[in-house]
């Protein structure tokens, strides 16, 4: 009768928390708006499963879920302690960068160049809300860490927090990805404050068309350039890069085609499952809960917001402030898509010009500070890499 | 002590903005120098072509024909049906109604083999 | 000459015996097999020729085959080694459900929930077999992972094994794969003993058709429902219903596609290729001999059979028994596809059924109990591994 | 101590077995509940379907036209060719009879370029 | 201040060297042969792509490029060394051979079994110049993977010389690969200068075909009798075999296919790319100068050419000493092909035959000792491995 | 010293060789048995297939039947435009010239139902 008690014992039922169960039902909506309303859903939906499957309580000795590692006195490394291990050695990131690479033109950015400014500008996000997140408490590589959301780039956003706070790693990774598919609801009411009408009525020229050689020279050039002046960033400027110089240069046809299909899926399911499953409602680690319905997470989830408008903000007035300048005036609506998010937030720029202009075409320009922000955002990463380790 | 916390903070902050900006502009000044050749380069070419351009004028586009609706939708059909028996194949499904397997993942060629005998 | 001599000595013809060739043999039978008869190539083929290649005699020193790792004293892990890891560390079993999920459909089960009794019903061969193992001097351990061969499921079972018996990894994984690939022998004489000329002929209605919806929230519900009756489940169950959530959700194609493609070839092709090659007629442990041809061996094939016989001998009598209770009676010959074997013991079940009434179409009512013991032995696995961990 | 054993191995067996059960009734239960709230709302759709449908009705199916057979074949030799040179490509192999290779491996595009010249 | 001082401190600038520059420019000269010159693009591109990342500064104590693991002291592996480590550790060669196996179809040296004779005359160049390193003071280690160049397969050199002489993988395989796209230059000379007029004109006679179950036994046979001959090679060869049984089997066309395609993509970007970043122009280790721009580089590539070039030499000399033996003679030119470099040596011998007989196909039974070489390679590959562990 | 290291050398060479040549010939000798095999066997089956042969004869190949060039063409659009539309998206850009985007990474079903109020 003693087996039969220590078999039944062995049923999460007994051990499932409150905690638990709000976190599965948390899990449950990520899913629900991804396919109902299509917000980011490859990754969104591994990432609610993975909320939902790192819920079960499981038993004490028994190694499941992604803590249960052998550094944590485990006998063997469980099977979700080995997927989340790709995330927090960091590799898949660079690996999912490598399959973007592969499927991003830049020739929006390279017919362009001023694009870079307004990738630049949108960065303030990520350093304001550093020392916002300073501010309330958090350490340096923490802040770092949190600022990084309001680069609007989950891969980025993972690498950073998984090698400088990997406690944290859960609520940001869910912050980002949030916001990001949040960025249509986000953006166009700070856009809307920081223009006037004529501004946004602004039509642009169309763009020259881009060289072959330009495109393949661009990538080369991209990540000398980013990674001498942040060797931090080589990780992931040169993995976007290679991946887009596989897909320019003509000869490569069949390794652009897997990293962008079959390399970078396996990277974003095991990536985003274990990272929806590192979310356990209550965690302790010596003593302290680092769960995830902590007031932490609360606090990251203010300061991504926060992140995502002074990002949008910046973008915007400094495509104003450009405007000062400039003979031929930027449409200051394209600002905002420097926040990366591609490629929503170039969409969301698109559909606010038009709203006042329906035959005003923004999206290709839009495009161009949309890439130039990934680039940008994975600079900033490298900056904090170099400083905090 | 929080107050030179926030000091620091303020100081990597900016410097950091600094490196983002730097970087990108320097990004910036070789796309710019990219548009100057790719300009100059242009307006050559342009006169270039200006001059050879008649000879290769007369070559037709090729001729699209009038192909009857009729026969485009047999053709659609014809394709829709061919994707289907060929491509779909692996996203099949374990499970249907009434035979017609096509999973490839365990059933390999069994099924024309094990159950022809019964189809007859 | 001492060089001379030396070179010589590593070719393998010196150390070959009579095991390393008996095995290389039923490798090539394997092969044979998989070619000829079709018997489940997709596993049988690799498997064969890793048998063979595990049976080649290699140099003492000189790192290269599955057990040649830092762990066992060599100075560098082989590459086959660290194939095999990806064995013993449970990781490649649950990728293989994750591509198996993302290629199941299981409207079938949904339409007929009263398939998941059956499916329940064929784990019998389970665990009598445990406790005949037991029975034959198999220690706990051993027993569990012997009896779960009657799951009739080779991820699970050498998932299972390669936590609690790795050491019989090689026997279990062929006497798993090899019976599955015998189940249209196997099964039909049990079925036909146990039903009457008037059950064999029973017809069923047709299914109803299943929603979207439907097919949605199943798999979210069945990873919650078996992972908190029993945890250990969750690594199998988890992958299998995030692979089935990527198909059905309609918003995550292309990661359903690659699970259920490259991931799956990939870990399929190195599964079976190294363990496969863990099959070393003789190998010595500590002074014991652990080796494929050995009297345990034999043991697992007897007691594996025995195994699926009981597994369709209880699907069967469990559907007789449910019909004394059914206003509409059920073909009591879907019983043994409660086995798992997907989808051959579904087809057997077919197949015996037209051999009474040709116009008798049970495939579909077969494949309900036939995914629902995919689950059941997942489920299983998971209440060995909770009780012996 | 052998018999302990068996009889632990009993228990354990018992209740292992229970466990499958209950996880499967379970969901078993949940399922019947799906498959009376399909019921329902399929009886409710029913009745409105009844009053919404003529409007739909008269829709036609795309008019499958009269295809002549030979325009069949024609389609589909044409499909076959098609995919046999441009769906075929990965799967051919590196060495076969007097030229025409297609190995996308290791031949990249060299083939048009280096033996261009011996072609003519 | 002070804080700027140590953000801008860890730019690149201060640290690039006149090394790394010329580095990079090399890895720009690959890049700009691979898009241009179409030589060998699949490798060439991501390998001097690796060049030009590996020859960034980076900062001490940040983990970054391929040789910044836990062993050598830094607190994390950084994602390129974890990338490496699939080299170092001889896991992506065998994954190589795998998918070019699944691409291979050895018909023209089954039907043609003399080409095998060819196929192991062309070792001579390794050997020979592993005398030759041997000569100019390299190791036996090094000058072992020295001389496998001369066996013109690049999976094959990165296994070895990642095994023996790890220090020397990048200029190694830049020379083995750099070769192998100069073939079309370096071999035909030497092949004219071997060769009468008579010689070059001969015909052969069309070859028979092959049926299924020659192809099929042929990779089981293969194995077997290779790895007891020289166990060493039974990670290459296992691996190329088993791709080559999953491709003619004909029942598991799924998995050739993912080995021909996803996974030797995967794996040939991620090793071509980290090979490349392991070649930095100065690096200390112990105290000593270990990087690339060093005169042991030099060395190597003059033994590599070396040995590219006996090795034509004794495939067509061997073609000729046959000759006085057989009644259908063997055109000659066809000896080179055994130098592997599949497919451009049996191409070569091809235009070369068809300079001076424009009706005279060779490309098909050059074929024969092209495949053979790479057979023959991985054994001489085996040999060293051996004798040295 | 040297002189032993490559004497040393020299016998390893040697030894190397004669392994990779005994490899090779023994390799060689199963081919050359598969060969006289083939050759007998092909003998047998040329002298039964000259007998069965007349049976067989008469099964024509598949009429291709005379397609006049323009359906040629037709097909060739037709097939042409469904590869662009159903197998390039996975290939397409993130970024190009007012709208038609494709790119299912992070497009997926988005734009039809985003965009389509601006649409119409
Ligand atoms: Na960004
Ligand atoms: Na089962
Ligand atoms: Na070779």
């Amino acid at each position: 009768m003693e087996i039969l008690g220590k078999v039944i014992s062995t049923t999460g039922f007994a051990n499932l928390t409150w905690g638990n169960v709000l976190m599965i039902v948390i899990g449950g909506i990520a899913i629900y708006v991804a396919i109902v309303k299509n917000y980011e859903p490859l990754l969104l939906l591994p990432i609610g499963f993975g909320v939902i499957v790192g819920n079960i309580p499981t038993i004490p000795g028994l190694p499941i879920g992604v803590y249960d590692s052998v550094a944590n006195g485990f006998p063997q490394n469980s099977v979700f302690s080995l997927f989340y291990w790709g995330v927090t050695s960091g590799i898949f990131p660079p690996l999912i960068f490598l399959g973007i690479g592969a499927l991003t033109d830049f020739s929006s950015l390279i017919s362009n160049p001023k694009s870079l400014l307004l990738g630049a500008a949108a960065q303030v996000g990520i350093f304001i809300t550093y020392i916002g997140a300073l501010l309330l408490g958090f350490s340096g590589k923490e802040a770092a860490s949190i600022g990084i959301i309001g680069g609007a780039d989950g891969p980025t956003s993972i690498f950073l927090s998984s090698i400088l706070a990997p406690h944290l790693l859960g609520p940001i990774a869910i912050a980002a990805y949030s916001y990001m598919a949040l960025v249509p609801l986000i953006q166009p009411p700070i856009m809307k404050l920081m223009t006037t009408d004529a501004e946004r009525r602004i039509r642009m020229k169309p763009p020259r068309k881009v060289s072959k050689t330009e495109k393949i020279l661009f990538p080369i050039i991209v990540v000398i350039i980013s990674s001498l002046i942040a060797p931090g960033s080589l990780s992931l400027v040169g993995m976007l890069m290679l991946g887009n110089l596989l897909k320019e240069c003509g000869v490569t046809d069949r390794l652009a085609k897997t990293a962008g299909n079959a390399l970078l899926d396996i990277c974003t399911i095991i990536l985003s499952f274990s990272v929806g499953a590192s979310t356990q409602a209550i965690r302790f680690v010596n003593g302290a809960n680092v769960g995830f319905l902590t007031s932490r997470s609360l606090g990251i989830f203010f300061l991504g917001f926060f992140s995502f408008a002074v990002a949008t903000f910046g973008g915007v007035l400094f495509a104003k402030i450009m405007n000062l300048f400039l003979k031929e005036k930027i449409n200051p609506l394209i600002g905002s898509a420097g926040v990366s998010a591609v490629p929503d937030s170039a969409r969301v720029s698109q559909i606010v010009a038009r709203q006042y202009d329906k035959d005003n075409y923004l999206l290709f320009h839009a495009m161009g500070p949309n890439v130039a922000g990934v680039i940008g955002s994975a600079i900033a990463a490298g900056v904090f890499l170099a400083i905090f380790r | 002590m929080n107050g030179n916390v926030i000091q620091n903070g303020a100081v990597i902050a900016f410097s950091g903005l600094l490196i983002v900006f730097t970087g990108l502009i320097l990004i910036e000044i070789v796309l710019f120098v990219f548009n100057k050749l790719v300009g100059a380069s242009a307006k050559r070419r342009a006169l270039k072509d200006y001059f050879e351009k008649e000879a290769d004028e007369i070559v037709p586009a090729t001729p699209v024909a009038d192909i009857p609706e009729d026969d485009l939708i047999a053709i659609a059909t014809a394709i829709e049906c061919y994707r289907k028996i060929h491509f779909d194949a692996l996203q099949s499904e374990i499970t249907f109604v009434h035979g017609g397997q096509h999973n490839v993942w365990k059933v390999g060629y069994k099924v024309g083999q094990r159950l022809s005998g019964l189809r007859k």
